[in-house]
């Protein structure tokens, strides 16, 4: 019983570094950017979600319009994924996108996104203050048990949710013209503005769907953990970079399966060991897959032609 | 003779510099200040090797620095402090002046070796996936020393003053300062000596085009093996020192936290360039400690700052040029080699 | 052009080394300076705004009435505040600045252990008093006669919640669920495993699990727990930690009590946690709903001026930063010589040995560490923390 | 003994054959041409050769020794150097600095020597410098020695390319289209240079080449392969006429 109670857990869990590490495979794959400020979107996105849904529904000190739990769940799930991919947007505009016209170095761009994070972090300390945020609860909890195995309600939306999130990315970018204009960017960067294909305009398209993933995490993250703070996106977003690099980074079904795998290993480890070691264990073991893997479980090794 | 003035004013420097806190010119505030400052700069030069000159991107330097502190740290309080572990100290407190620089030694030696976990690797992988292995080797550290109840586990590790006043016993100067301002010198002229000689810029080779570097002689792999270990050993140099600075250590206190601030520091100078390293090092330190008042405000304010800076000079402060090489003329004084 | 662009960088570095080495002032002598040493930024923003906030308190308190009156005459408060940035290595500069560019005659602060350790050494070695309102690692003041604290230590709490739990659950076995990276955390867990062990027998603490402090999910540490059937599971984290592990808990279908350490004692605590939380039982240095005379003055004003009912570390600051003013008042006189000055107050804090707190009565026995009863308090329907039991060491 | 021996050369990429039972020996001081249609596996010979590849089957044998298991730093300290289709110098290192690191294998001093700056250090310092600019002397490019490759013009950094596998002091140079975008002044600077190459230092040279006319002035022995096997081998004259070559090149409607 145990075991099933434990593998609900890691796929819950799984299912939070899953949908952080599609942004930022999806920003990966078209930019060769790891867009470190990705966690720190994913916690703007849980923060906008606090403030849609107390304004909606009224409480923590504010008259609110009043609307019941479900009805202001409809709206703040659209409204969080476009005003946080408007953060997305705004990073891309005002800072990754000039330092790629002046020609800079990739790992330049990298730098400015972990500063553009530490920014986010601080400056939402700055402004609200160190009291954390109680998200208000939007959905009825409800806990099945099913012979020693509890399940919420919650835990079966978020698995559902990282699944059709996986399946409605790899449509778009297999399937669309879009998603095939992302591809080839990933390929050639300098052939597809030849193509009359608008770089600008796909690149920001990859930054609206990879925050708006962000953003949608952030909700269920909130609503799942209803406490929030602002340095709540900094290790779990670290993780699921790990997670996306372990996948193969660029590759959506990579950040799935990284997630997924993380989220087993960790819950895995404080499962089967003491607990106090499972960061020495779940790091040594990517370490390895990463040693015997070197481009990640689905990431193709470059082959360079001479 | 020209060639020596550098030389010799830097010696000089750091005499005066002792000097002045020996007399109390600069306050120990200053000192301290001055004292993490060189650290920052091992640091940063160090990481250059691998993230400027190699063209790595390691985002785990904060663990071999960990390493090292730790390492240097048990050697100097088995041997001079009373212990756990072992009870009484197992040397007279006059031995201190001659112990620690190899207890230094020690613990950047153990970091060389830890190294290897990010250096083995890397023959088979390059890019982000090699970042991601340096920051597993980082938390792997990190929680190997939270387990490790003997030496504290998350309590953290102290008893390292005992050294410091044990060389103060035998001579009432500045000895940390003087150790850290020797251990800066000591890194940059090694990591000079190195990327200037035909063996370590075979480095940049690799960093530039891999194939044609192994197909044109150079083993790789030693280069790499060569740049991580001297790289993260320098790092664990740095932890020692930074360890006796502090007279304590907390395995928390070598996070990814610390390894992003080095890995600013290095590309804000410049992608292999070690002047620029050193000038970053520097200026981060002096704004670290300028925009304390600041208090919740200087973490907003420093990436800011950041962030203009590279819109402004998106390769860094110095590019990948030295000094020597903007301003031709300090040649004639430079023989730092 | 570039060789400018480097000349400016170079000039504007040279100017800010200059300025920066030039900074530190003169002494208005008719101010006392009281530096802290606080974590404002990094990873517990919450505390050291906790503590400024009831430095801030204090300080407009005696600054209306004229300033501290020490031998006759009034002083005006001056208090520094230096962010550590919850870093052992940041704690160190700020205690040096507070020290040498400051000039303050005593330190509050740091309160995490983690920075007061270092700090502590570097006040010691420069002979500045300093008091860490929070830090209750034993390193702190040991072997230093100017570090003192207003917080009672690990191995007192331990046995308190130990023995609490054994009576009032009627409980035969125990779970543990700890913070391995907070020495706070995980020193307290490994107290009460050890006397819990040593009451009810090897083996009878089922669970002693741990995880990261950020971490939010803890479902895996909590099955594991949940299948151990422990009487009742042990919790010493902080508060918003607590909010979570308390109701993953109860999703994962645990249905018994859980005991909790001082950490808890936070007002957010209801506010993150909500019903879940109500009915537990936690140690702490004073009970918030019950409190009377100067604690209740305290609670409300702070409350009616920063909107929440203050943590334990505000109170504990408020009693650290009066301990300071006290033995500067009890010294007699302010000498001009900040030397001089940190020296008579020093002596001033060793001989206090009673001191009645906001936070219970602490007595001194020449540690620099105190002695002061415990109060159990539990979580009542409405939130409040209701005095339940006090402990006083023997 | 045979400077380069290949036998049944074989090389396959999952299901593709890239090398077909490739044979050859080389003399010293031969010059060699290796020619046939794009996606022939020329280049993959030469991957082969300087261990890049390791090859499916077969042996290569370099002065006598098994090269199989050798990794190319290996290869090359044998004395193979070779040069890259596409240019491939270090961009951001001097023309200098390139030609000492491609010395590397002679520096042969240990780390700490580097560090201590020994006399052994010196000495090989010296010496490396001393073959670089003697080579860049002799072939012209003294001017160009403290610029960045990627600021010289195409046909320079061919010969910068060229300078630097000498460098090695081979004894068998490998030329991957050293013609291959050069406009034909550049193309008859570059027969001359290759021809003072091989007069002046005793060195073999095999090259892939497509422009015929560097091929015909040059060779004395032509090899034609086509789907990764050989087709013909022979002086320039016998491979003119050969019927299975213009095949291959033409395709078989032409004649």
């Amino acid at each position: 019983m145990e075991f099933f109670q434990h593998f609900l857990n890691a796929l819950q869990f799984g299912s939070f570094y899953a949908l952080i590490a599609l942004g930022y495979t999806l920003v990966y794959g078209v930019l060769r950017l790891i867009n470190f400020a990705h966690g720190d979107i994913f916690m703007v996105g849980a923060y906008i979600a606090y403030f849609v849904a107390v304004l909606l529904l009224g409480g923590e000190g504010m008259s609110g319009l009043g609307l019941t739990p479900a009805m202001t769940l409809a709206i703040t799930v659209p409204v969080t994924m476009i005003l946080t991919s408007l953060v997305g947007v705004t990073l891309e505009r005002t800072m990754y996108r000039p330092l790629r016209r002046k020609g800079a170095d990739r790992l330049y761009v990298v730098i400015t996104a972990l500063m553009a994070g530490l920014m986010l972090e601080n400056g939402n300390l700055a402004l609200l203050g160190a009291s954390r945020k109680s998200f208000p609860e939007l959905m009825h909890k409800v806990v099945w048990t099913f012979g020693g195995v509890s399940v919420t309600n919650l835990k079966v939306v978020v698995i559902v949710a990282a699944i059709v999130v996986f399946v409605l990315l790899e449509f778009i970018v297999s399937k669309t013209k879009i998603g095939m204009a992302m591809r080839g960017i990933s390929y050639d960067k300098f052939a597809i503005p030849l193509m009359g294909i608008p770089l600008d305009t796909i690149i920001v398209f990859t930054f609206i769907l990879g925050s708006s993933m962000a953003g949608l995490a952030g909700i269920l993250y909130a609503m799942s953990y209803p406490i929030l703070e602002p340095y709540m996106g900094a290790l779990i977003g670290w993780k699921a970079f790990i997670a996306a690099v372990v996948g193969g980074i660029g590759d959506i079904r990579g950040a799935i399966v990284g997630g997924f795998l993380l989220g087993f290993i960790e819950i895995g480890v404080v499962a089967v060991f003491p607990s106090t070691l499972r960061d020495l264990f779940a790091f040594s073991v990517l370490l390895g897959i990463l040693w015997l893997k070197p481009t990640g479980l689905f990431g193709v090794a470059q082959t360079t032609k001479i | 003779m020209q060639k020596h003035t550098f030389t010799i004013s830097l010696f000089a420097g750091i005499f005066v510099l002792t000097a002045m806190a020996q007399f109390g010119v600069i306050n120990q505030y200053l000192v301290s200040v001055i004292m993490l400052m060189g650290v920052n700069i091992m640091l940063s030069t160090s990481l250059n090797l691998v993230n400027g000159y190699m063209g790595e991107f390691s985002c785990g330097h904060g663990g071999f620095m960990c390493v090292g502190a730790y390492v240097s740290s048990i050697v100097t309080v088995l041997l001079f402090s009373k212990n756990h572990i072992l009870g009484a100290p197992l040397l007279p407190p006059s031995l201190a002046l001659f112990a620690f620089p190899l207890a230094l030694f020690a613990g950047a030696a153990v970091a060389a070796v830890a190294g290897l976990v990010v250096a083995i690797p890397s023959f088979k992988t390059r890019g982000d996936y090699l970042a991601i292995i340096t920051l597993a080797a980082n938390y792997i550290v990190i929680s190997a020393i939270d387990n490790m109840e003997i030496i504290g586990g998350p309590r953290g590790f102290m008893g390292m003053n005992a050294t410091v006043n044990g060389m103060e016993g035998l001579l009432d100067i500045p000895w940390m300062l003087l150790w850290v301002l020797f251990g800066t010198v000591f890194t940059v002229w090694l990591l000079r000596r190195f990327v200037s000689s035909t063996l370590g810029k075979g480095v940049p080779a690799i960093a530039q085009d891999e194939i044609a570097a192994e197909i044109m002689s150079v083993d790789t792999n030693r280069m790499k093996l060569i740049a991580f270990m001297l790289s993260s050993g320098l790092a664990g140099l740095a932890g020692g020192l930074f360890a006796h600075i502090l007279g304590y250590v907390n395995p928390h206190s070598f996070d990814i936290m610390k390894s992003t601030e080095v890995m600013v520091m290095v590309y804000l100078g410049g992608m292999g360039s070690l002047s620029g390293a050193t000038l970053s090092a520097i200026l981060f330190t002096v704004l670290l400690e300028v925009l304390r008042p600041l208090e919740i405000w200087k973490w907003v304010v420093i990436p800011l700052l950041l962030i203009l800076l590279m819109q402004f000079r998106p390769e860094g402060i110095m590019g990948n040029k030295e000094l020597s090489d903007l301003f031709p003329k300090l040649k004639k004084y430079y023989s730092f080699k | 052009m570039k060789r400018m662009t480097v000349k400016v960088l170079v000039a504007v570095l040279a100017l800010a080394l200059g300025a920066f080495a030039l900074m530190g002032c003169g002494k208005d002598s008719d101010v006392i300076k009281i530096g802290f040493n606080l974590e404002l930024t990094g990873d517990i923003p919450k505390v050291g705004e906790a503590s400024k906030f009831a430095a801030e308190m204090l300080k407009e308190d005696i600054n209306s009435k004229g300033g501290l009156e020490v031998a006759g005459k009034k002083y005006k408060l001056e208090f520094v505040y230096q962010d550590n940035e919850a870093k052992a290595d940041s704690a160190v500069n700020a205690a040096l600045k507070l020290i040498t560019q400051d000039n303050v005659v005593a330190i509050v602060g740091p309160n995490s252990s983690k920075q007061a350790i270092p700090a502590g050494g570097i006040c010691n070695d420069n002979q500045t008093p300093m008091v860490s309102p929070w830090s209750t690692n034993p390193d702190t003041t040991k072997d230093r006669p100017w570090v003192f604290r207003a917080a009672f230590l690990d191995p007192f709490q331990g046995p308190v919640a130990a023995n609490f739990a054994a009576k009032q659950f009627s409980a035969k076995t125990a779970a543990v669920l700890f913070d391995i990276a907070n020495d706070y955390s995980k020193g307290l867990a490994e107290i009460f495993k050890a006397e819990w062990e040593k009451k009810s027998g090897a083996g009878t603490v089922v669970a002693f699990e741990s995880h990261g402090t950020k971490d939010q999910d803890f479902s895996a540490q909590l099955t594991k727990i949940v299948a151990a059937k422990p009487d009742f599971i042990f919790v010493p984290d902080n508060y918003n930690q607590v909010a979570l592990i308390i109701k993953q808990a109860h999703d994962l279908g645990y249905k018994g009590p859980f005991m909790g350490s001082d950490a808890w004692g936070s007002a957010e605590l209801m506010t993150l946690c909500g019903k879940d939380c109500i009915g537990q039982f936690f140690s702490t240095h004073y009970a918030a709903a019950g409190a009377q005379g100067a604690t209740k003055e305290f609670i409300d004003r702070y409350n009616t001026k920063y909107k929440y009912v203050p943590d334990d570390v505000a109170a504990l600051t408020w009693d650290a930063t009066r301990l300071v003013l006290q033995a500067i008042q009890e010294a007699g006189k302010v000498d001009k010589d900040i030397k001089a000055e940190r020296k008579i107050v020093r002596d001033a804090l060793a001989n206090i040995k009673e001191f009645a707190g906001i936070t219970g009565t602490m007595k001194f026995h020449g540690t620099g560490d105190p002695d002061k009863c415990a109060v159990v308090v539990q979580i009542s329907p409405e939130g409040k923390f209701e005095f339940k039991e006090s402990v006083c060491p023997q | 003994m045979p400077l380069l021996e290949a036998k049944g050369l074989t090389r396959r990429f999952g299901g593709l054959i890239a090398v077909n039972d490739f044979n050859i020996e080389l003399g010293e001081r031969e010059m060699v041409a290796l020619i046939g249609p794009n996606g022939a596996g020329k280049t993959t010979v030469f991957n082969l050769v300087s261990g890049f590849y390791q090859p499916s089957e077969g042996a290569i044998t370099i002065n006598g020794k098994d090269t199989r298991s050798m990794r190319p730093h290996q290869v090359t300290s044998l004395g193979v150097a070779r040069t890259f289709q596409g240019i491939r110098l270090w961009g951001e290192m001097t023309v200098l600095d390139n030609i000492r690191v491609s010395q590397h294998y002679r520096a042969g001093y240990s780390l700490l020597d580097c560090f201590l700056r020994t006399k052994k250090y010196m000495g090989r310092e010296a010496e490396i410098e001393r073959v670089a600019w003697e080579l860049l002397e002799a072939m012209d490019l003294k001017e160009y020695a403290l610029e960045l490759p990627r600021n010289l013009s195409y046909g320079l950094q061919r010969r910068v390319e060229i300078a630097r596998a000498m460098s090695l002091k081979p004894s068998l140079l490998l030329l991957d289209e050293p013609a291959a975008g050069l406009n034909s002044a550049d193309v008859e600077g570059l027969i001359k240079l290759v021809r003072w190459i091989h007069e002046t230092f005793p060195v073999t040279i095999w090259m892939i080449e497509h422009q015929m006319k560097v091929v015909m002035s040059l060779c004395t022995r032509i090899k034609v392969v086509d789907f990764g096997a050989t087709i013909a081998d022979g002086t320039p004259t016998e491979i003119q006429a050969n019927p299975a070559v213009i095949k291959a090149y033409l395709g078989d409607d032409t004649i």
